[in-house]
């Protein structure tokens, strides 16, 4: 199984989780993150002194699917998140050795 | 001098004689307090009320421009300053201001020891209503300070400064100025016949402004605040809505702060207040356009900085000068404060909530400003026009500038000397390792805003 | 017709000669204020400084119904408001409105220029006083629109919005009713003498209200307020405890506004207050049961509102009404004002915070309800038994229903005509992207709740 | 009675004699109230304001002090006592706390139905005052109890707990006492000439602490409060900054609690204010002293419960002590709490904001410190001297303490009935899977802090 | 090495965290999430607005073991976080090439 | 390509990520977590009661970078956040099997 991890901007999430479902998703889990990148930040001042803020809010969702299942989903988000502009974020894709679903016990495909 | 100078302003309405007049009465009972008496007292302690009340907002404002990390000591400081503040008053601070007549300080009273507390002199207030509102003022301008020592002060040395402050630092200008020592009796110069400084410019603000340099001073910048270059870098606040909402409950006090320093319940009242909201938005207008011409944009933050900025310049003149001339003074505050702040920043006082350039600098301005636009006698001044600008020629605006001096001069050495030894004995600030930490788990044990916990 | 008003007042306890009989130096001495004239202005001032006060209740408020990205320019709104608002006041708003008794437009006193502030006419206010007071209403009457225009309003629009509006719109509204301009003189059908508002519910809240649809209007709703189908989405408040906070201090701020409108400090501030203290408990518990009812949860943020839509409702007749009555006038702005937050929902008007919906709407209903259960001379109303209920016939609630109608009327046009022009010269709006991103940090370069940086 | 108690407070002056002499005109018109009657409901009036403000302090010590999942819950318990508190005590609570003089409870005033509201008996107050006054009163009263019981707590079940509190329970302890009945009238042992409880020590706090241990005790301690071992749990607050501006805010309303309970605008209102405020200030002084002895650390949150115990000790007695005294007294209340915090954590109460101990336990220590600190006539004690400390000997003492076993023992009965009723009915408490997620979601359908949502 | 990611319920944090205390596991790391899933979220309304809350909170454990260790792990995580109710969560495991004490530079087992 | 994640002190970050920025890395992911470990927490009292924090605030960075970087961005990491106390944090890295730039839909190395 693969760990699909995507960083995207905050405002795509609802657009990625919809586009998920609609693609027979049936779980992920979302962090709150921030982002460092081309994008870059932008300098404030506050009270008169500047600072810059390098990093940006993103969001990041993480998703075990089948191997199968992969190369759809990767697409699936890519689409759903993609405004053209820099900042979009990324997808990467990780092994997964072995997938439990707590409440069950079940293993693997089952457990997704 | 606030007794002779309630008197006077009541013989400005026409004199003792009208005031027996509406009171016959008090002809042939004079120990019965009229509804007059009992009004001034009433409204001198709903004003104290309000300007108690401001403890929460410096509290607000405090927190609201510093980091999460140290929210808790800010707020523990605060309340640190009315607990041990007020205390200190109740033992010796209201004894040494008030105390008597004597020139330098004030030897009677402590712990309110056999005071007549209740019993209203004619046309004045009582031993518990001038204690009151006395109080609460010492409570204002120590609290002062807290603001430019945040995020790395030393709790136990914080509270050390602060029983000092209001045991006989604060207390002594006091009796100096309002309590009728030697300032009030010897500080005139050629024409002027008076200092003035309505509801403490200098007295309060000034005397917390420069504390808070001192306390800056000999702490040294945090961690961080300037880069290898020495350019100061932001270190923003971690809630704007409590640095706005702790400026809207300081206004809001401030209307108990000036009017309520007329001491009385009379026609001026109103004057002072309208002086008050005026300066207040022209100091938040002018520091807005400033700001925004400089840096680009609207800062809320510094905005803040210049509503206070023209509440404090006003302070001092609030009761001698035309509405005009008030929008003025408050106006120039607020652009003085912008920037106050961007020079201290630059040699390196770092001043987190911007308490020296307000309090210090703006109310310096506020005792000299009567110089220049005194109109009414206010009861200080003793005479109409002492102002520059109306003709009342630079006398009064030596007499303001001396008694600026001599305030400075004696709480610069007094804190200074106090940080001093604080700094070589117990110490004055934390450990780099606390700073960095937060000091609100290493000093005080507690989160400001723990995560839920559940023990299932 | 404030003054008549108030002197129509005093007669009522006894005529100007009980007033002389309690104080007999007046009578050799006409200018020597009374105890009860300085009673009367220090309460109302008072009373100004507690509807200052509702600046940070209103700022909480919307801060808390709206999300953390737009918090910055929520407070910066709301302290522009205040800033800017009593500045226009100041120029020109106060002279607008109280500036000599033309039909139409006030003309005199524009920066306060000769006016004598401190005097105190015999049972009546002083200028200072009254521009004190008036004045803290102009800065409600302008801050009740910022919360329907939140979250992508372009900044400086909203300024120009808000100058505008304390400048000129409300000034004129103020100065055709209680400036004794044309609606005092001239709308009065049948046997109704006058229209009668005791504290603005039509005259500050409706106009405010109005001004809040037509921003609301010309905004359009927010990004993503309604989905595909055109079905609202909710969009959470992001801070129900500020929103809560922000509704006792409007609460509190009221017990100045609706009792402070007395102008006066005699017996009917307790009976305003209580009036007031009852309409707004009614509003919430209806609203509260309503919504229980219709969504099945006690949704706190709705019940805010209510709390809210009683005392508007009862801003007009509380000084007319008995408190039962005033129960029930509240009860009903209660009920009236979900399904207004529904209905304007529906229309795709999108007020985040309800506004047009509290102050508009119930505020006309409140100066209607006069029409329905006036009782007692307010002494707007002249005569007694004013109401519908109460044997008065319908010319009163004609009489309400017309002012309704002409103060809509113009505040509808002005402020159409105003948005229109700013939509089509700077422009009203944010662009999509800064909306998405949030105002503070394009608008004002300010994160509302910055995480703690540490440069080390 | 608090009537002759005002009219003995007035003699005490001078003697109604002087009181007409101040106002001839009352000599001829009777009818006609004097300037010192205006300003005496006036006075009583602004500080009602400022007791009800305290329902803002209260809802944010509380939220401050517990979970943020629970945080719209807090807000919405507090929203209803002041919405469900003061609608019971219009239909129903003033008539039985001061409708007639029966000797067990009131029978008339019901909904305020044909009360003459307005006229102000010369040197007492207008019925709308008092009910002004003492509604708000009332609304604190049940409010205390709403934190023990935070974050279990069923809310259709505290709504109805709420309901009786406001309805019955309290105005009845009010009639038995200030309203005059047999309390006031019977318990008075040897030289005692009266209870005494000037502002409400036992009558409200106590009240409220006592409905509030009767709550926790129903309840039980929260989920993961004690450990496998019974060993109490901390569970942190998730806003300390909300909590100690709710003591502020706490702290200022009590200068319209204590000095308002002079129910009249004379000398004595700035010496309450006075003991008040040093009563305060010992509390939290001492309280912080024996937290930082006994925990290691000064603990903000303790000393906020300090600074209230000081503030609760101190308003019974606010009307008889001297200065020192009265911060003797607060300062014991300081350090009582902290033991008693741990006392009721030891027994399993679950009190998560410390109400029983600071109102509960303290309340009834300031009603016990009357018999030992009585100096002066605070016009319930009818003589000097009554404390045991100035030679009254133990009368006073005893007959405090009956009172306090009365009130306790009424309390305990009527609200432990009340929730026995409701926990074998619809349920006291929510269930575990609802306590573990929060209450707010599934009370209530809202989030205290929702994330910022964009539906793009 | 392997790492061991846990999703659970916020509430059975302390639980997971004292069984893996008690199994020899000397260090985790822990992140709010949000979580999409069968649970499913709930329909709120805001002011009479209706909103459906499709994530619900939940706790995400990091936890790098041996590779012996990793099934002893999964079990006592499992063990520890079910409640048998739908939302229980998930267990993945993912490979991990190499793992560095910053302090001393350890590398591998000595790094745990 | 690689997937390096580190958990470092939170007033590391700022010094770790111009490290990698001089180091020529564009982009990484900044999560605000909680950790557990041999610095454990501390024992706290709450009005009177004692509690413990086991966990203390860190801050994870996860950086994806070609193979061949890896080793550096390790040391440069290691050498950033290392203070010599205890609670430095650690770093691991895991395999990643794709990359994809959401914006251009790039791969691999171009995405980066
Ligand atoms: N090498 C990387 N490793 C981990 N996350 C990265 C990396 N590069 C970029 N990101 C994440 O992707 C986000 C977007 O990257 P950025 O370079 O700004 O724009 P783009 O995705 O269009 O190239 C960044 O904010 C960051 O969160
Ligand atoms: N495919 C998935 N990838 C990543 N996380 C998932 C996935 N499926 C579920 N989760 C996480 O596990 C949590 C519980 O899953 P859910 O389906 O609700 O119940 P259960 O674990 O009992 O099947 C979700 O809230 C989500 O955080
Ligand atoms: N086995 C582990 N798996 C995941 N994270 C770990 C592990 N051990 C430690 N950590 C993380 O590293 C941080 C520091 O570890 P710690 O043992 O406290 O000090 P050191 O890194 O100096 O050994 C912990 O707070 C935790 O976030």
């Amino acid at each position: 199984m693969k760990l699909i991890t995507a960083v995207v901007k905050p405002f795509k999430l609802d657009d990625v989780k919809d586009a998920l479902k609609t693609a027979g998703i049936t779980g992920m889990t979302v962090t709150e993150v921030r982002g460092f990148g081309r994008q870059g930040g932008h300098t404030e001042t506050y009270r008169g002194a500047e600072y810059k803020i390098d990093f940006v809010p993103k969001v990041a969702i993480d998703v075990v699917v089948d191997d199968e299942a992969v190369d759809t989903v990767v697409d699936v988000i890519t689409a759903a998140a993609s405004t053209g502009k820099i900042g979009d974020g990324k997808v990467w894709v990780t092994e997964v050795n072995r997938l439990v679903r707590i409440r069950t016990g079940e293993e693997g495909a089952d457990a997704v | 001098m606030r007794n002779t100078r309630a008197l006077r302003i009541i013989s400005a309405l026409g004199g003792v004689v009208a005031v027996l007049a509406i009171v016959p009465s008090t002809a042939f009972a004079q120990d019965v307090p009229t509804t007059q008496d009992y009004l001034n007292n009433i409204w001198v302690f709903i004003a104290g009320c309000l300007v108690f009340f401001m403890q929460a907002g410096f509290a607000l404002v405090e927190a609201g421009l510093t980091r999460a990390k140290n929210v808790v000591n800010i707020f523990a400081k605060n309340m640190a300053d009315a607990i041990v503040g007020i205390t200190a008053w109740f033992a010796c601070g209201y004894a040494f201001a008030f105390g008597g007549d004597g020139k330098w300080i004030g030897d009677s009273a402590f712990f309110l020891a056999d005071q007549d507390m209740a019993t209203i002199p004619s046309g004045g207030l009582s031993v518990a209503t001038t204690f009151f509102f006395q109080g609460v003022f010492a409570a204002t301008a120590v609290t002062i300070a807290s603001g430019a020592m945040a995020e790395r002060t030393k709790f136990s040395a914080y509270l050390i400064f602060s029983l000092v402050m209001c045991a006989i630092i604060y207390p002594v200008v006091v009796h100096w100025t309002w309590g009728g020592g030697f300032i009030a009796q010897d500080i005139n110069f050629g024409d002027a016949l008076s200092y003035s400084d309505f509801a403490g410019s200098g007295i309060v603000h000034m005397t917390g402004g420069i504390a808070a340099l001192m306390g800056a001073l000999f702490l040294g910048p945090r961690i961080g605040k300037y880069d290898e270059n020495g350019k100061p870098r932001a270190i923003p606040g971690h809630n704007i809505p409590f640095a706005v909402v702790g400026v809207f409950i300081l206004w809001f006090g401030w209307f108990g702060f000036n009017p309520g320093s007329e001491l009385l319940a009379d026609e001026f009242v109103s004057t002072v207040a309208v002086n008050t909201l005026l300066a207040a938005v022209a100091g938040g207008l002018f520091c807005a356009i400033t700001i925004w011409l400089v840096a680009g944009k609207p800062d809320l933050a510094m905005i803040g900085n210049g509503v206070l900025a023209g509440l404090v310049s006003i302070t001092a003149g609030c009761g001698t000068v035309d509405p005009f001339p008030a929008f003025v003074i408050g106006g120039i505050g607020g652009v003085v404060v912008v920037f106050a702040v961007f020079f201290f920043d630059k040699i390196k006082i770092d001043d987190p909530v911007g308490a020296v350039s307000v309090h210090g600098v703006c109310g310096a301005w506020g005792v000299l400003s009567i110089g220049l636009f005194a109109k009414y006698d206010d009861a200080f001044l003793g005479r109409e026009d002492a102002g520059l600008f109306y003709g009342g020629g630079v006398d009064q605006l030596l007499t303001q500038l001396v008694m600026v001096l001599i305030i400075a001069a004696w709480v610069t050495v007094t804190t200074g000397a106090l940080f001093f030894i604080l700094k070589s004995t117990i110490g004055l600030r934390v450990s780099a390792e606390e700073e960095i930490e937060g000091l609100d788990l290493l000093e005080h044990g507690l989160q400001g805003y723990a995560p839920d916990t559940v023990h299932a």
